[in-house]
């Protein structure tokens, strides 16, 4: 099938700053991303689980961004403002989509 | 003082302490017990909405006393000043960053809502009343604490961290928003709405804050057992000594008010708690240099099983005597 | 006149509307309040076995009466003749495209449980009995409405869009499953098995509802908030128009089938509410170019408040009206 | 003998077991029906926490009788004892492997908890009273079948699978710290204690046990769908015969010891059940190559729903015949 | 290590159409896939979040599935007959995998 | 912006093994990984789905780990110890990671 080239970026975050991630990668001309939950990890930080929060300060998510390669810059500028003080993590892999008009 | 002691006693040996103590043996113990977010999230919401209801139809009942408007105004500045105080005896006791310190000190000022839907369970085991509207009190001293501590934090520039959504998120949070809004449905709904869902919200109540407590108990195990290392003795006579320079503070200005008996020790038991779940939150998108595991420690790991377990019957006791009531 | 006004204001300020009100407030607010989704779910569950269970023991004490087969067949043919009107007035008020059309009235041939248990509630609340066969009929309303509605896309070529597996989807779904399940066994344990589960079905049901209705608020709320725009005034008009009509139907083919007076308040409810779990999830499987926003909105944003609020406490003053009941 | 089929008969038309038969039908019948892992979760800490609790209290009111310790001592025996029994009759009666064998043999040696908990409710709505302490006795037989089932597979090098971890995973599981943290808290704050939070754990007890068992339905019956084919007649055969196999030994264990009537009967269900939480997660760490859908299968498929809607009644019968209780 | 080259296709899909999907990767020949948890997003039809749904017609989920090159249009095509009209994202990556012989 | 290269390894495994796992990738000097839930799935031992599902014993999770290319043989083989018996899928994927310094 006809399939297209783009770039799939991953940013592990915490929840409290997903909504301004978001409204970030929005204004930097973003038009789609999806939100996972992630139950836990480890880091420089040391180790979470979701099962030891009480507090909504504390989770983390991905926010997955399938986006053509030209705008791969604008959404990294966008996100590294918002993570840069914050931990997170963030990927970027080559991808190939179908029905590219989407993006 | 043995009176205080066999209360302090009787008070440990209760459903509510001893599954508190439970959660935190099995997490200090390794095991595997967790209880699912969601069901800890559905259970905060029923106690939220439990308190707050029963606060606005004592409300409707009893009418507003005149001491209303002081005692709002009395937890506005309590919850701004208390992080102050918090910040020096901080800087004299450990030796965190300015930064960390303030990220602390507006935990103490904020309060935990937790700590205080357990003292009215205890001031109703003993049969001693309180003014309903303490409730929206308590709302209202979650919020100020947090300015002042960003305020020490840039030392007088104020505000530079604060934004409007920050604000926003802090005044709407979902807690504050259900306990006031469930008080202004038992003000509005009086003994008749009380009549027709009390067998929900009042004669479980108590089961429901055991299996509450017993995962609040698993979860400061935990954050104890991860962050192990991170407070130092200095940190933990704070974390101690903090709950009660801030109840003694809470009961002259419970005194000074005019509150009740149950008043004031419920006034005693806001200066006393420490936030951890709406104060945290801010600090992240507000500080995030402040290292979290600090604050959370401190708050959750020794504050509130202080407050549950010595810092509650204390301050009835002290409220009491003082008040004679 | 006043009679209903009374009644509506009474209906106002109890605590179940009060609590939709709040989560209503409170999205549109942007609070941060959510109830988890698993709690959210277990409190469906937990309605659904209840209204079921207990329906089923009205039965069984009552026994069967001579109506009870009439009052089904009514069902299906109110459920599969309404989206035929619905669908006239959508093309007359709005100008919806056939597809969304036929999606919208789709939702309002089939029904709204929870304004089903909120209406029992606020005839219990008043003393007013019903058959507890209404909880089947609700169930057997569920499904035609969709057939209607994709008949009426494909303009009489029937079914097109319809295979075997989402007929069995939509006669299987869990909420049809869980509601007919409890009302067999209710049916079969009668008072006895009652008893054995009263405290836990009985007691609490309001209480448990008035959370589930904050959690229905919240989720209105944010749907108003995000579909801002996908409506406009014809649309409106017709979310609140609908159920009027619809109920107005319901009350005359109540009365011809011979219900109590109870039984005919149930059933224009039943005829008045809209859909927002069974038939959108039938809707995006066999209609995906229709506009869930349009029908979620309309149903669970305008339809379900106006039911909630004005609309039960009209119909049942309606029913007492005409019925003299 | 039909004072036995009566008395099954009674015990399956309760809204407990046939909630049970409602979610086995869903399931079957390939319903959407779901009870959210959270809500399930959260329902079996309730249900863990009450039957603890409830036990805890009752040692606390009548004091420990002489047989507890050896009761305890019977109960582990019977653990460690049964899954040769049941590798026995596995070898005769299926052509499962060795491993595949021992694994299933590990599951009959240890408990079901919930069955367990649907026996007490039995025994209640009879009126029959037990040791209180049968719970404890409960959470010792969890665990030593498992070393038994290892020790089969390596057929006398005992433990090689067998790590200090796994062994703390198996002793502190998150049900039986539940469980034994509850009995004690239970037997700590007696009769005050229960009168605190009874409306929580008593009153509402045997409808939170229908919803749960609903679940429990729900997951035997999509289990037995997905592993449509994984047993053969003989396999099934051991699923019925293995519970009155140990229902006897258990009998005659019980009345060497010396318990009541009730005790007697929580026996022989503790001996005739089968694991379907603990063992599992502990056979898949120590055997991951024994295929888990024989063994969920049948402890979950076969023996649960067997001892539940038949086992339960006989074994009352059979011990009432016996003690004359 | 000694690894394997594969494909991961990743299709973002609404959950009432997960069992029709799989059933149909299922026809397809695919003989392994996960299952995802999708906690909101944004697309072309507007923002959503699992917290403001009630209904079960409007969450998302993911299904991934590792498979090998050869394999791939065979389950492209199966996955575009049912994304086709309905919302959804399918991304294609290169992966290595250990123990190939399981695919 | 700036990116270096990494790889991305996903390991899907029995929720069980969870801490089995990330206590031996811990050991082979892994510093990071996120943990994801998984909500069902199908493979060589059969269907399965959360919903479905009693106990512990039987969910499955995703542990994503961020990784210098020259520790990847290192984890792959700690990786493979915890995995190799039990059921489960490792795939490795080339990403480009932001702020580099954390991994
Ligand atoms: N190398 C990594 N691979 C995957 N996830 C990571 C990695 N490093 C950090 N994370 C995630 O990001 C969170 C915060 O990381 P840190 O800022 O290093 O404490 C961790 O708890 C993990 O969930
Ligand atoms: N570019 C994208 N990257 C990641 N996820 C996307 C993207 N576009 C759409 N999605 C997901 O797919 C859903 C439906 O998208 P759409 O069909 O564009 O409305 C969104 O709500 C997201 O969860
Ligand atoms: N090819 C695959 N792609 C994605 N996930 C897979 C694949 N094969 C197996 N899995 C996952 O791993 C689990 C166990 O696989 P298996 O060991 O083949 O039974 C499955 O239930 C899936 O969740
Ligand atoms: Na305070
Ligand atoms: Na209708
Ligand atoms: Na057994």
């Amino acid at each position: 099938m006809q399939t297209h080239k783009a770039k799939r970026v991953v940013i592990t975050i915490e929840s409290i700053m997903q909504k301004r991630l978001t409204d970030t990668l929005e204004s930097a001309g973003v038009t789609g991303y999806s939100i996972l939950p992630v139950l836990g990890g480890s880091g420089r930080s040391g180790a979470w689980s979701r099962d030891g929060q009480i507090s909504r300060a504390s989770g983390m998510v991905q926010v997955v961004c399938i986006i053509r390669k030209e705008r791969l810059d604008a959404l990294l500028e966008a996100a590294f403002e918002v993570v840069d003080k914050h931990i997170g993590v963030v990927t970027i892999t080559d991808v190939d989509v179908l029905r590219a008009e989407r993006f | 003082m043995t009176g205080i002691l066999d209360l302090a006693l009787a008070n440990l040996v209760s459903p509510v302490i001893l599954s508190f103590v439970l959660g935190l043996l099995a997490a200090l113990g390794r095991s595997d017990l967790t209880v699912p977010e969601a069901a800890a999230k559905g259970m905060s919401i029923y106690l939220l909405f439990a308190i707050g209801f029963k606060g606005g139809v004592a409300v409707a009942a009893n009418g507003l006393d005149g001491t209303l408007i002081a005692t709002m105004i009395a937890g506005l500045v309590l919850s701004a000043v208390l992080p102050f105080i918090a910040f020096a005896m901080l800087r004299v006791l450990t030796s965190l960053s300015r930064i960390d310190a303030a990220a602390v000190a507006g935990h103490y000022g904020s309060i935990s809502i937790v700590t205080f839907v357990a003292a009215t369970s205890v001031l109703e085991g003993r049969g001693i009343s309180s003014e309903g509207y303490m409730v929206a009190v308590a709302a209202v001293m979650e919020a100020p604490a947090i300015l002042s501590a960003l305020w020490l934090v840039s030392t007088g520039g104020s505000g530079r961290r604060m934004d409007k959504e920050l604000m926003r998120e802090i005044m709407l949070n979902g807690s504050i928003v259900l306990l006031v809004g469930a008080f202004f449905i038992g003000a509005a709904t009086g003994e008749e709405g009380l009549a027709a869902i009390s067998s929900f919200i009042v004669a479980p109540f108590t089961g429901v804050l055991c299996l509450f407590l017993l995962d609040m108990g698993l979860v400061a195990g935990r954050g104890l057992r991860e962050s192990r290392g991170t407070l130092n003795i200095g940190a933990v006579a704070f974390g101690i000594l903090m709950p009660i320079v801030g109840s003694l503070i809470g009961l002259a200005t419970g005194l000074i008010v005019g509150l009740s008996p149950g008043g004031v020790t419920l006034l005693m038991v806001l200066s006393a708690s420490a936030s951890y779940i709406a104060v945290p939150a801010a600090m992240r998108v507000a500080l995030p240099e402040a290292n979290p595991s600090v604050y959370l420690t401190l708050s959750l790991g020794v504050t509130f099983p202080f407050n549950l377990t010595i810092g509650i019957p204390l301050y009835v006791a002290l409220s009491q005597a003082v008040t004679g009531g």
